[in-house]
């Protein structure tokens, strides 16, 4: 299936980009997913942490993704 | 509930009247404004980027949270601010008011406290040689 | 250290305004307001009478003893109304800047227990039937 | 000696005036005033408690007062 990922701060500057395209398992997990971006971009794996956020909650590691789905890679976060 | 994310100065004022309330004694507020230093580093503006729909979101759920956790809790306010900030600058407001004091404070801690952790907004550092994404690496 | 004892409305940003910092990222402020009820009783107004000259000396000895335990203070703010007050009417504003926020809720709500326990100023709350000089009386 | 003791709030009702005038042993001592004044008014004694403050402190039990002593009757404070 095809994904589409927003991505902000500094996984936006590692990516070069606000948002990537991807193609994954069907019914790929979100540990699925931040192995597939690991991979692909291993600055990402430097991070202190990343998440992913679907339909703006934080998923769970064990979540089956959907292709409509709305999701985000979230660096660590740093307001306030 | 007042719940607002915005990339034009914060009227501090206005925030801390949307939670006054008759039945309430106590306001607490807190405000996080940007510092010319971090860590050593002079700081000459700061880069806030914000994932806009899921930072309004997650500052709602925060906010019913604390509502779940303190029932008296009469009004909450939380405003952030996004986009470029220079130093003095408010980034961020949190009003609580209950009827008795100490709720007010506790309120109010948790809810700043549990916004850093959760809200996905992102904060660069300028220096004068350099930047940083806060808190991104080890 | 701005401390003021006024029988005039307080105004509530020029009292954040004053702690205001580029040093300090964290302001905490409590507000302390007229409610219209008290221990089940409707509260018409209050009426606020101050030992002025102790009173001052002491909401300045209450900052400075803040001061002491937590030496990186760096702003403190104390306002106190006297006189008649109405529903809704703020009565004190704390507010303190810090560098960072733990700090600034710890001192501001140490200023503001020990305000209520030290300061001489003596509330009189007027109901539609009577008025009561609130904790005179066990 | 003769003292003058400053009245606020419920001890200004209880005896009727801001001021009171009041001769005292020489020497006297705060615990030895408010036992006087006590026995003078007694709707004092039943307050939850009073304090005696000279020159804008709060006086220490022990303290022997003196006639140019700044003094001041305080009932439970309420501020804030």
């Amino acid at each position: 299936m095809k994904l589409k990922i927003a991505l902000f701060g500094i996984a936006k500057e590692i990516v070069g980009s606000s948002q990537l395209d991807l193609t994954a398992p069907d019914q790929q997990s979100v540990t699925g997913l931040m192995d597939q971006l690991r991979g692909q971009y291993p600055a990402l794996g430097e991070l202190t942490s990343f998440a992913v956020a679907v339909n703006s909650e934080y998923a769970a590691a064990d979540y089956r993704l959907q292709e409509n789905d709305e999701i985000a890679l979230i660096p660590p976060v740093s307001g306030g | 509930m007042h719940i607002f994310l915005t990339d034009q100065p914060i009227d501090v004022a206005a925030v801390l009247a949307s939670v006054q309330d008759e039945g309430a004694g106590a306001v607490n507020s807190f405000i996080g404004t940007v510092r010319n230093q971090s860590t050593g580093r002079r700081v000459v503006r700061l880069d806030y980027e914000a994932y806009d729909a899921m930072a309004v979101h997650q500052m709602r759920r925060v906010a019913e949270q604390a509502q779940e956790m303190w029932p008296m809790l009469r009004q909450v306010a939380v405003t952030h601010r996004k986009g470029r900030l220079d130093i003095g600058d408010v980034a961020v407001v949190v009003a609580v008011s209950t009827p008795h004091r100490a709720d007010s404070f506790a309120a109010c801690q948790f809810i700043i406290d549990t916004i850093k952790q959760v809200v996905p907004i992102w904060k660069k550092e300028e220096y004068e040689d350099g930047s940083v994404w806060v808190a991104a690496h080890p």
